[in-house]
């Protein structure tokens, strides 16, 4: 039925969540598997460091937000949901898009604003989009995305497909007034969707305990929204993937949404202009020893199917690949000065007619 | 031709499309159990069901925003506001993702999404309750803008809305819901960008849309009668795109015009009109375009007030007389 | 200090609620504070109904939402602070006007678009305000006053000073995000008011299991905003007082916010113009059993305090005030039409300088 | 006289105000332990505390309501927007409470807030962020709207704006917060309403606030110096009041008039005096006025293409070229 039911002893008290947490920990994915999120999570980073060069040499403009430290976030989310299932996320939206499988020139390309990027250099580094893949985006006002993904869970629910949708968002994003009716109405309507929170610790240079009443975040949807939460390490890929493809089993049986606290850590500032006088050295690189890379590369070696020579060729490789991709997408053209015109209506009227 | 209220139009138009789509739906506060908060969507609940027409909380931006994330994967969402007014909490929403997503996206995604309902002053429901939006969604590209004064123009209107793939603002007004006109059984949508001619006349061109427009035509009635001024009233029913060509044809012909609305008048819709008539047919103007609207305050609730504040008959003819430099 | 401590075991977890409630227990007020309550809730009634009168004869114009049934809320929780305190409500305020002391001229007045009415004519029904009596409104727009109360309360911590806010909102409202981002603020500042919730079941035509995810509503702060829940009984004036006054002490010790979900019901219909579709004839009777006017009249009759003929007196007398001041409303002036400048800039330019 | 960034001036001018007056305060994002996202309230934290510097959530809707909500009770707050785009999820309350509760209340409460941040289209933001809020807030009846183009009308300006008893947009732009100019030591003020003519000239009056105002100085001495055409700049400092009479005194004396802004066109600031200019002195003016503005469209990422859609100085200076006939 369309509604939550009253009376009823709310479904986030109920069994589910155990058994989901029980069945999380079973999951066990094969080392060939674990071998690709670790090359992923690999690839993620050099495309970052290497997006921070041409942002200091001016190749990309506006905001320019690194994913650095969060890799195993969305590497280990995306490996747990389907081609089919339905994906958006913020403007810190490099790694989402590189773990949905979206080429790295068409993404080199939007942050330098070229016609082969991947919004038509309309929409830059916060603005990522592939229909094809099923990724909503790429959006850049806090949480202003969360309403979409509930719409997006409606039409799962209305067309009784079999999807879950994988919403992503900042600790920072709790504060606004549309994830609260989003979760609401996700909540009301029981709608197949994961809320993820990468609880990085800081909206901008604002620690959650300067922003958000409750820091805990995963209790701020249990009785709110009747929305279960759990929390995740969001440094452990394993656990990502363990936690959030039994998240999706939740949701495909139809028991509602459900809520991620995913705790991870930014190593960058939270966009290329930022002093970062909020936090120490030490901070930091407290956090970089539980870097998620590093972490895998561990499990990975220990399995026997990692060691020196082939950290390096993985490393090689996808340094060739980011490196071709940028200067492909460097060599590029821009847009044509007429193409202000387009991407703006569907059914386009003058001026918009070229 | 049968004969029916604006507000059975729109019903007619919506219930249509629903039918002819299963991938449109109405959303919206009361618009399902309640049968609408002023009946638009009278029996719609019982036609197609809880999942098609939709009683949503009072979170505006949240639903709005479903509505557009629905309409990325091809959904057809009607939402309905109680009043547009209450669309500014979700303004973000509305000028935002609505009309922007197809382009950061680089047009990957259409958003073929209908926002409907009351815009205007209404019943002496003070200064919050009774905005006119017009001119605050007109401004923004990416949207449409509709705005139908008959019930024929109404219902041709609001199902071209929603087959059309942009967003569209479609404003409604609670004092014209019960107008009645006629309203062919048969098919049929009505283009945006086409003015229509609502009174053919020769001394001066009157733009006129939604709820003025009937005001003009009854002031263009009383200058006929008492002075046979030969007014013509021009509704260009959408806002977005505005149908220029029709508007300077027609001052080409008159010399001169009145715009009338009842937004406030600061970067309102006249304003606009009127800075496209001076660029385009400066030369054609026998005297400045006057611009009619809601003097520039906030809606007062006491109702002598509202009708001073609000442009009537008798304020519109005044200054239409102004303007062709009547004397008498 | 200003914002919540992290770490700290929540305060709504804490001692001071228990002790909180048990202390409202123990609060007992003279019969002759009763007696003025009850005087209070036959007065708001006689308005309401002479209001309802009034808009049938088209005396009022817009929106008129009645509070018949509800009057035991204003009238307990007002009788609970102090004229130093600051009082904010919605649109449905016109028992809160009255049991905050404001003249029922002054308010005929408003309804009647005159020149006298506490507004000027300029706010109608929705928007009573008295500034002499810290009572800030009536505001028409769902929750948008939530933020107000914040911006008050924040006032009164940045001044030290000693008073606390009462903020009345109803259940429709909790799910705007107005509601979600004040309640954040007033938890992580730490402010001192009092969220009342008048959970009469509706908002409008929707009953609240259709609207709100979660239907205990006291449940939807705690763990969300760090403030604590209650719930008391909106149709029991002595119950309302007790926990209200209670409540104020809460926030008057340095505790921060506290929310009250208070069950009630209206009789009438949302506004004048509601069919009432959505509920029964028996729905309605079935509240109306436990009217709040008659359960105070029977606390005060078991008292000895109040009989038959008292209880006519009362009704003699207030309806007696309640037709004076209507029929002085109804025969003063309209404001100007000039009026229609006024009131808008303190400091006025043309066209607003008059 | 000492030469600072237009940035300092806005610190001094809050500094100065914070230290006069115990009531006025400064919320919003990043503002105090980070020293403002672009560091207009540096240093502030230290000098006042954690009390009257104050770090909000990302809640634009709840600090802006905070902030109207203390202003009814007699403080004075000053609220910063990282950049007025994001106002747009509080647009509410800034366009029905801040403005309307003194109205609804029949003048019982005054509203004295500041609200300041960045308007523009920024560094290559793309849609969402690009906003050029101007219209859309003075449109709005019980606002006014300020915009500073100098260090000196900044400082100046937000003074005046902290001391006003009603509700102040004030609109500031990243592109200028390095920009130096002299700014006295001594106390001073300067009052709403009254234009500035940044530079005389008697061949065309070009009326541009805020940053197009350097962009249109830049078109007249590039002007001056290729044809000797003798450019009038004419600085409204406020949008709302709008100082029209100065704008009609120079168009009378120059006979033509552009404007220029980097907003939206439809129905901008440019529409609204067009409309004024034509109304009030349709026969002084040798031409039509003509509005520049931004390209009609959603603000693209790409660099060309955001340079393309907001009037740069060449295509100033060619519009005015255009306007006073000028051939060569
Ligand atoms: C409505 C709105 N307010 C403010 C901003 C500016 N802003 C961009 S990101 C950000 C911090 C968000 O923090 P969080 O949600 O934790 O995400 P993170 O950056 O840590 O990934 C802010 C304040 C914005 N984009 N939108
Ligand atoms: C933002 C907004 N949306 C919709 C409305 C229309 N509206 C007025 S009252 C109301 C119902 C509110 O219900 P509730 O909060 O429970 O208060 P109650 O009427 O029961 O006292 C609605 C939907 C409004 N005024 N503001
Ligand atoms: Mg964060
Ligand atoms: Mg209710």
């Amino acid at each position: 039925m369309l509604y939550g039911c009253p009376g009823l002893k709310p479904l986030y008290m109920g069994e589910n969540v155990k058994t989901l947490v029980e069945a999380a920990q079973k999951i066990e994915p094969s080392t060939a598997q674990m071998m690709d999120w670790y090359r992923q999570m690999v690839l993620i980073r050099q495309f970052e460091l290497r997006s921070a060069q041409s942002y200091q040499q001016q190749k990309i403009g506006g905001f320019c937000h690194l994913y650095v430290g969060q890799e195993a976030v969305a590497v280990g989310s995306l490996a747990a949901v389907r081609p089919s299932d339905y994906v958006i996320t913020a403007y810190r939206d490099h790694g989402h898009a590189i773990a949905r499988g979206m080429d790295m020139h068409p993404l080199f390309a939007e942050l330098y604003g070229k016609k082969t990027g991947c919004s038509h250099g309309k929409g830059g580094s916060m603005h990522f989009f592939d229909a094809s893949k099923n990724f909503f985006g790429g959006h850049a006002i806090v949480a202003a995305h969360i309403p979409l993904a509930v719409g997006l869970g409606w039409a799962v629910k209305y067309r009784k497909e079999d999807r879950v949708v994988l919403c992503y968002f900042g600790d920072g994003a709790m504060n606004q007034g549309s994830f609260h009716e989003a979760l609401n109405l996700a909540g009301l309507f029981k709608l197949p969707i994961i809320f993820l929170v990468e609880d990085n610790g800081y909206g901008m240079g604002t620690h959650v305990h300067r922003a958000s009443a409750v820091t805990d975040l995963k209790l701020r949807t249990g009785d709110a929204y009747g929305i279960p939460g759990k929390d995740v390490d969001g440094m452990d890929c394993l656990a990502m993937y363990r936690m959030t493809l039994s998240a999706a089993e939740y949701c495909r049986k139809g028991n509602g949404s459900i809520f991620l606290q995913v705790k991870t850590y930014r190593y960058r500032g939270h966009s290329m202009s930022d002093p970062q006088k909020y936090r120490t050295r030490e901070e930091v690189a407290q956090f970089q020893e539980h870097d998620p890379i590093g972490r895998l590369e561990k499990v990975l070696r220990d399995a026997g199917v990692l060691d020196d020579q082939k950290i390096q060729a993985v490393n090689d490789e996808v340094h060739k690949l980011v490196e071709e991709a940028h200067l492909r997408a460097d060599a590029d053209p821009y847009p044509e000065l007429d193409d202000v015109w387009t991407d703006i209506y569907s059914n386009p009227f003058d001026p918009y007619k070229l | 031709m049968p004969v029916i209220q604006l507000r059975e139009a729109l019903n007619q138009a919506m219930c249509e499309e629903m039918q002819r789509d299963p991938d449109v739906f109405l959303i919206g506060e009361e618009v399902a159990e309640y049968d609408g908060a002023y009946k638009v969507s009278q029996g719609m609940l019982a036609k197609f069901g809880p999942m098609r027409v939709v009683d949503a909380p009072i979170s505006e931006c949240g639903f709005a925003g479903l509505g557009i994330g629905a309409a990325m994967v091809g959904m057809r969402p009607i939402v309905e506001f109680m009043t547009f007014s209450f669309s500014l909490v979700a303004f973000d929403q509305m000028v935002n993702n609505a009309p922007k997503v197809r382009h950061m996206s680089g047009g990957q995604f259409k958003i073929p999404i209908v926002f409907r309902g009351i815009s205007g002053p209404g019943q002496q429901l003070a200064a919050t309750h009774s905005w006119t939006v017009d001119a605050l969604y007109t401004h923004v590209p990416g949207l449409k803008v509709v705005i139908p004064s008959t019930p024929y123009d109404a219902k041709g209107l609001l199902k071209t809305a929603i087959r059309d793939d942009d967003p569209v603002i479609f404003l409604e007004n609670e004092a014209m819901y019960g107008v009645r006109g006629e309203v062919p059984e048969e098919e049929y949508t009505i283009p945006f960008g086409k003015a229509d001619i609502k009174r053919e006349g020769t001394d001066c061109t009157v733009v006129a849309w939604g709820h003025t427009c009937q005001t003009a035509l009854a002031a263009a009635e009383k200058l006929q009668q008492e002075h046979g001024i030969n007014v013509e009233v021009l509704d260009p029913r959408t806002l977005r795109p505005l149908d220029m060509d029709s508007i300077i044809a027609s001052v080409r012909k008159t010399g001169y015009c009145v715009t009338v609305e009842e937004g406030y008048p600061t970067c309102g819709i006249g304003s606009e009109i009127a800075y496209q008539l001076q660029e385009k047919c400066f030369d054609d103007l026998d005297n400045s375009v006057t611009r009619v609207a809601a003097l520039d305050v906030p809606m007062p609730y006491s109702k002598p007030l509202l009708n001073h504040v609000v442009p009537g008959v008798d304020r519109v003819a005044e200054e239409i007389k102004k303007t062709i430099y009547f004397q008498g």
